[in-house]
């Protein structure tokens, strides 16, 4: 029934991310479009380690049975302290980019003269 | 079926978080609206079975991003520019 | 950034042990329970984070200085990285799990399958769980009292 | 409508339905098709590291050299941050 | 196992253990000296100089070098990451530390006068440790994570400058388009992992079907590694990146850059090695179409550049188009058999990459002396400082020859090869080509009349000859120019064609580690 | 160390070669032919002297600012019949960060068509 749901969610938020991105002119928006690829990109991962019925990889008083698969949550841990890491630097850039500019426009900032 | 209905509602959720976080003119309020898709997320993270990616999005995702966010905001500005 | 209201400071830092604790706990159950080094140092920063918004980023970057903290997160790469090449030393190549087997410190093997287990597992990955958590500690709490600083400082402006 | 626009929504709307497609061909959720590497990994992680926690043993033993890229790309960004709001001359 | 084998068996990680190490190391030098932290970075850096060279020595006698870590074996599910060094790797790492020693040593005096000196230097060997390993690894997780390692410092680096508005606005808009480079990079890993359960390349390599899911993921791949390695039209980024740092730092950015070229090759040679021919629209005539494209572009937009660096920045963009040109028109007389034409493409396009790095590099290197002597950059306001900066001057003359491509320089040997073997595929690729080299001969002879000669200005007076530090760096870059240029056949046959057999050899890269597991 | 005959060696190009020594010997020889052409000229040419300064029919010397032939003037006429196209592709860069991501965005979207499509595998 629900058909790859889960799936369809990850293309749907690296869509609406995009779209932020590209549409949206303020920075800090633009930067929450950045962060919404990159969840999606993390559900993706976790999504496609995940099997029906399954526990979680840890033997610690577990129950028994299938378990999903470790080596995406891995890559996911990696992958959400990276993306805070990017966050930051970009967040701080911002704040610089505010103080000379004094606006968040992205259309204002840049152009080819000096 | 209640597994498939919450691999469905959950999702659907976030999605609809996605878009109102990037919606939102009051840029204090996206912020809020990305902080609880994190947190969607790692609820869904929880129900695909991984409690420590879940662990890091909440910790992460959820107090950090919208803390190291809200700070922008207060060393920028807070509307979105009209037009 | 001034600091909260006196009801707010005295709640904090009631409950800020509790996050701490709760932190380390985390950090040091990685390889038994969900968690691990950098779940555990992110728990850790947010409760930091807690103390940084009640008492304001002037007081708390008087007492635990910027250059402290980058200090620290070195100090944890450093382990991090040493240990990684003690598996190069003791053992055969790097990030090699020398400890695992042997009867040192977290030497024991857990039986196999599912059920409890002893947290003097896991060979080098308790010790590196620490690295990470201290490097991850000090490195997200940095980055936002830096920012937090920065910015109360160009609004006395 | 400008020519941006225009641009934008022909590329994004073929972006979406290429998305689509890659989200709808992949495996059906909750069976992935191939896991051996995950499978052996679940089977040998407690003998190979003694962590009872499979994903730890991945993230510090298996796969132990991404997690020091990613202390470094942590210790990258606050040396990156720090030196941004560091005091310059005048 | 004596010292020596053990350090040959364990150079490829010493290689990228070092420079981080000294990352890390780095700030507490600092806390006792400046100059210190300066001896021990450039230190460090020739450490891995020399680890490098070594690990190319072996690598180009005995064949590839694997490295797995934390075990000794190898079952068949791969599941540790494995270093896998073949000459291509050497190759481009051997451009990296180049640089990066030239950098640091042009840093000392250059950068001498601003503050937060610690970070920089931290930076600039995480930007080399991150460039390193990119290209020594042999697992695409570890790729993504390298490549934002680079990223992330190159756009700290980028901004360096905080109180200039334009610095902090490029670094921004590097971060932004890194980090979406990087994320769908990730998505197709992801891709990948999700098909055949499986995150090292050859391993890929040896069970890829090319199915629709393996071309969204080559699409995407190519897309992102396309736009960090500035191929037209993604390279806006770069011009604004490249003109917007501190000189030394570019310098670097052209080695980051290149890592990124080294990905799009590894993709396409080796991942999609087998497959890539069946595809109906050849990927070779992508590239080769690309490759015109950037070359065109980059050098029409550079003539109507006033300021100097961005004017080098677009000649960089035209460069990385002779390089694409060159893989491409290889890729394309490659598609049924390895032919010997293809074989000379490829040659010519890896060597360029090489000579790109010096020759550009070594105009920025310029550039950064006239902007420390001058503080000015746009070409409107200088002029005739050759009376006073002779060396500099000198340099510029060399890299003005090596750029446009005029004998005895080593821009010369590479694009002679890169023109005949593109004559051979189609001779209007050719002559475009060679008229676009003529272009950039006569825009760079345009800043060496307006910047160097003409009439001594009397504001420029009291301009002095760089220190010693810069000019001995710049001198170490022109030096390798002119021994690539006048013993070019050296160089081929020693580095480069081992570097394009390894390419085209993906078969060997992959049953290597088969060979490893026991398998095959 | 290497064998001195392998400096010497030609660089084949499958189709043509190129001897960079052979080249330098040319140039060697060219510059010698300059040198004796310049042993022609005045003799009683000194430095220092009015002989140097510059001869403008008769008038004074403009300032030197004036005299330089400033970056954007020179090749004037040639960027002139350039224009146009310059002017397209300056156009194109518009600082703008969306708009670099747009053009990720439609070289995608362009992959995606050419590539895939072809191959007919939906």
């Amino acid at each position: 029934m629900i058909f790859n749901f889960p799936f369809i969610a990850v293309a749907a938020l690296i869509i609406v991310g995009l779209y932020a991105v590209v549409f949206r002119k303020n920075l800090i928006k633009m930067i929450i479009g950045i962060t919404i690829i990159e969840s999606g990109v993390n559900l993706f991962l976790i999504t496609l380690g995940y099997r029906e019925g399954s526990i979680a990889p840890i033997y610690t008083s577990s129950p028994g049975g299938i378990m999903s698969l470790p080596v995406p949550q891995a890559l996911t841990l990696t992958s959400i302290v990276i993306g805070v890491a990017v966050l930051a630097l970009m967040l701080s850039l911002v704040i610089h980019i505010y103080r000379h500019y004094n606006t968040l426009d992205v259309r204002k900032i840049g152009g080819d003269e000096e | 079926m209640i597994d498939e209905l919450i691999h469905f509602v959950i999702p659907l959720l976030i999605i609809i978080a996605a878009i109102v976080a990037i919606l939102l003119r009051d840029l204090l309020a996206s912020v809020i609206a990305l902080a609880a898709m994190s947190l969607l997320l790692s609820l869904e993270f929880y129900i695909l079975q991984a409690p420590d990616v879940a662990i890091a999005e909440a910790g992460v995702g959820a107090c950090l991003t919208t803390a190291i966010l809200v700070l922008a905001i207060k060393g920028t500005k807070r509307k979105e520019d009209e037009v | 950034m001034s600091g909260m209201s006196k009801i707010v400071k005295t709640i904090t830092s009631i409950s800020i042990p509790f996050i701490l604790i709760y932190g380390l706990y985390v950090i040091a159950h990685g390889h038994l329970t969900p968690g691990g080094g950098f779940q555990g140092g992110a728990i850790f920063a947010s409760g930091l984070v807690m103390v940084l918004v009640a008492y304001g980023s002037v007081w708390t970057m008087e007492k635990i200085k910027e250059k402290n903290l980058t200090m620290l997160e070195s100090l944890g790469a450093f382990c991090f990285i040493l240990i990684a090449f003690l598996g190069l030393v003791f053992g055969t190549v790097f990030f090699n799990n020398y400890l695992v087997g042997s009867n040192s410190i977290f030497g024991t093997v857990p039986a196999a399958g599912s059920g409890l287990a002893d947290i003097n597992t896991a060979g080098v990955i308790p010790l590196m769980n620490f690295a990470v958590g201290l490097k991850v500690i000090a490195g997200l709490f940095a980055i936002v009292l830096v920012m937090a600083y920065a910015i109360s400082k160009k609004e006395e402006k | 409508m400008e020519k941006r626009s225009i641009a934008a929504i022909l590329s994004f709307s073929v972006v979406a339905v290429f998305f689509m497609f890659t989200v709808l061909l992949i495996h059906p959720f909750g069976n992935p098709v191939s896991t051996e590497m995950d499978d052996d990994i679940i089977s040998n992680a407690q003998t190979d590291t003694g962590a009872n926690n499979a994903v730890t043993s991945v993230v510090f033993d298996y796969r132990g050299f991404d997690t020091l890229g990613e202390a470094t790309v942590l210790f990258t960004a606050v040396a990156g941050v720090v030196m941004l709001f560091r005091r310059i001359k005048k | 196992m004596n010292a020596l084998e053990f350090f040959v068996v364990n150079s490829p990680i010493f290689a990228v253990a070092i420079p981080l190490l000294g990352a890390f190391l780095t700030p507490i030098f600092g806390m006792i000296n400046d100059k210190l932290r300066n001896v021990f970075a450039i230190f460090i850096m020739i450490i891995t100089t020399g680890i490098v060279f070594a690990l190319s020595y072996d690598v180009v006698t005995n064949g590839i070098r694997t490295y797995i870590f934390g075990a000794q074996d190898l079952s068949l599910p791969v599941v540790r990451i494995l270093f896998e060094v073949d000459a291509m790797s050497c190759f481009m790492a051997i451009i990296s530390v180049i640089l990066a020693v030239v950098a640091l040593i042009y840093s000392w005096a250059f950068m001498k006068e601003n503050t937060g000196l610690d970070k920089y230097y931290t930076l600039l060997l995480l930007m080399t440790t991150g460039m390193l390993g990119m290209e020594l690894t042999g697992d695409m997780f570890n790729f993504f994570v390298f490549l934002e390692i680079t990223s992330i410092s190159s756009a700290a680096l980028v901004a360096f400058w905080i109180n200039r508005g334009k610095s902090v606005e490029a670094g921004f808009k590097y971060i932004v388009i890194s980090t979406i480079g990087a994320l769908f990079v990730l998505f197709s890993i992801a891709l990948f992992y999700g098909q055949y359960n499986a995150l090292n390349m050859a391993i890929i390599a040896n069970s890829i079907q090319f199915t629709f899911l393996d071309k969204i993921a080559l699409v995407l791949l190519i897309g992102a590694l396309a736009m960090k390695a500035g191929i037209v039209p993604l390279h806006m980024w770069l011009p604004d990146a490249y003109s917007k740092a501190p000189s030394s730092v570019t310098l670097v950015l052209v080695a980051a850059t290149q890592a990124s070229l080294y990905g799009l090759l590894r993709l396409c040679f080796t991942i999609y090695g087998n497959m890539i021919t069946l595809s109906p629209v050849s990927i070779g005539w992508l590239l080769v179409l690309f490759g015109i494209v950037t070359i065109l572009l980059g050098v029409i937009m550079a003539i109507a550049q006033t300021d100097l660096k961005r004017l080098i920045a677009f000649a960089a963009v035209g460069e990385i188009g002779y390089m694409i040109l060159g893989i491409g028109t290889g890729l394309v007389t490659m598609s049924p058999s390895i032919s010997a034409a293809g074989l000379t493409a490829l040659k010519g396009g890896i060597f360029h990459i090489m000579n790109d790095a010096l020759d550009i590099g070594l105009m920025f290197l310029v550039a950064g002396a006239i902007f420390y002597a001058t503080r000015e950059t746009s070409l409107d306001r200088l002029g005739g400082l050759a009376r006073n900066m002779k060396y500099t001057t000198a340099f510029f003359i060399i890299g003005l020859l090596a750029v446009s491509g005029l004998p005895p320089m080593n821009g010369f040997a590479s694009k002679l090869l890169i023109y005949e073997s593109t004559y051979q595929l189609n001779p209007i690729l050719a002559i475009i080509a060679i008229l676009a080299s003529i272009l950039l001969l006569a825009i760079f002879v345009k800043v060496l009349h307006s910047a160097f000669l003409g009439p001594a200005l009397p504001r420029f007076n009291e301009v002095k000859e760089v220190p010693k530090s810069m000019l001995f760096a710049m001198a170490i870059i022109a030096g390798i120019i002119i021994v690539f240029g006048v013993f070019p056949d050296i160089i081929i046959t020693n580095i480069v064609e081992p570097a394009a057999n390894a390419l085209v050899n993906n078969a060997g890269y992959i049953s290597k580690i088969l060979s490893l597991t026991g398998g095959a | 160390m290497l064998p001195f005959e392998s400096l010497l060696k030609t660089l084949q190009t499958g189709s043509g070669f190129w001897n960079p020594l052979v080249w330098i010997v040319a140039i060697i020889v060219a510059l010698l032919v300059v040198l004796i052409i310049r042993g022609f000229g005045k003799k009683d040419y000194k430095k220092g002297t009015s002989q140097t300064q510059a001869f403008l029919s008769g008038n004074p010397e403009y300032d030197k600012e004036r005299m330089h032939i400033k970056g954007s003037n020179v090749y004037w006429g040639f960027s002139e019949i350039l224009n146009w196209i310059i002017n397209l592709l300056k156009k194109m860069h518009t600082g703008n960060v969306s708009d670099y991501v747009l053009w990720f965005v439609i070289i995608i979207a362009i992959l995606f068509l050419s590539i895939i499509i072809p191959a007919g595998a939906i």
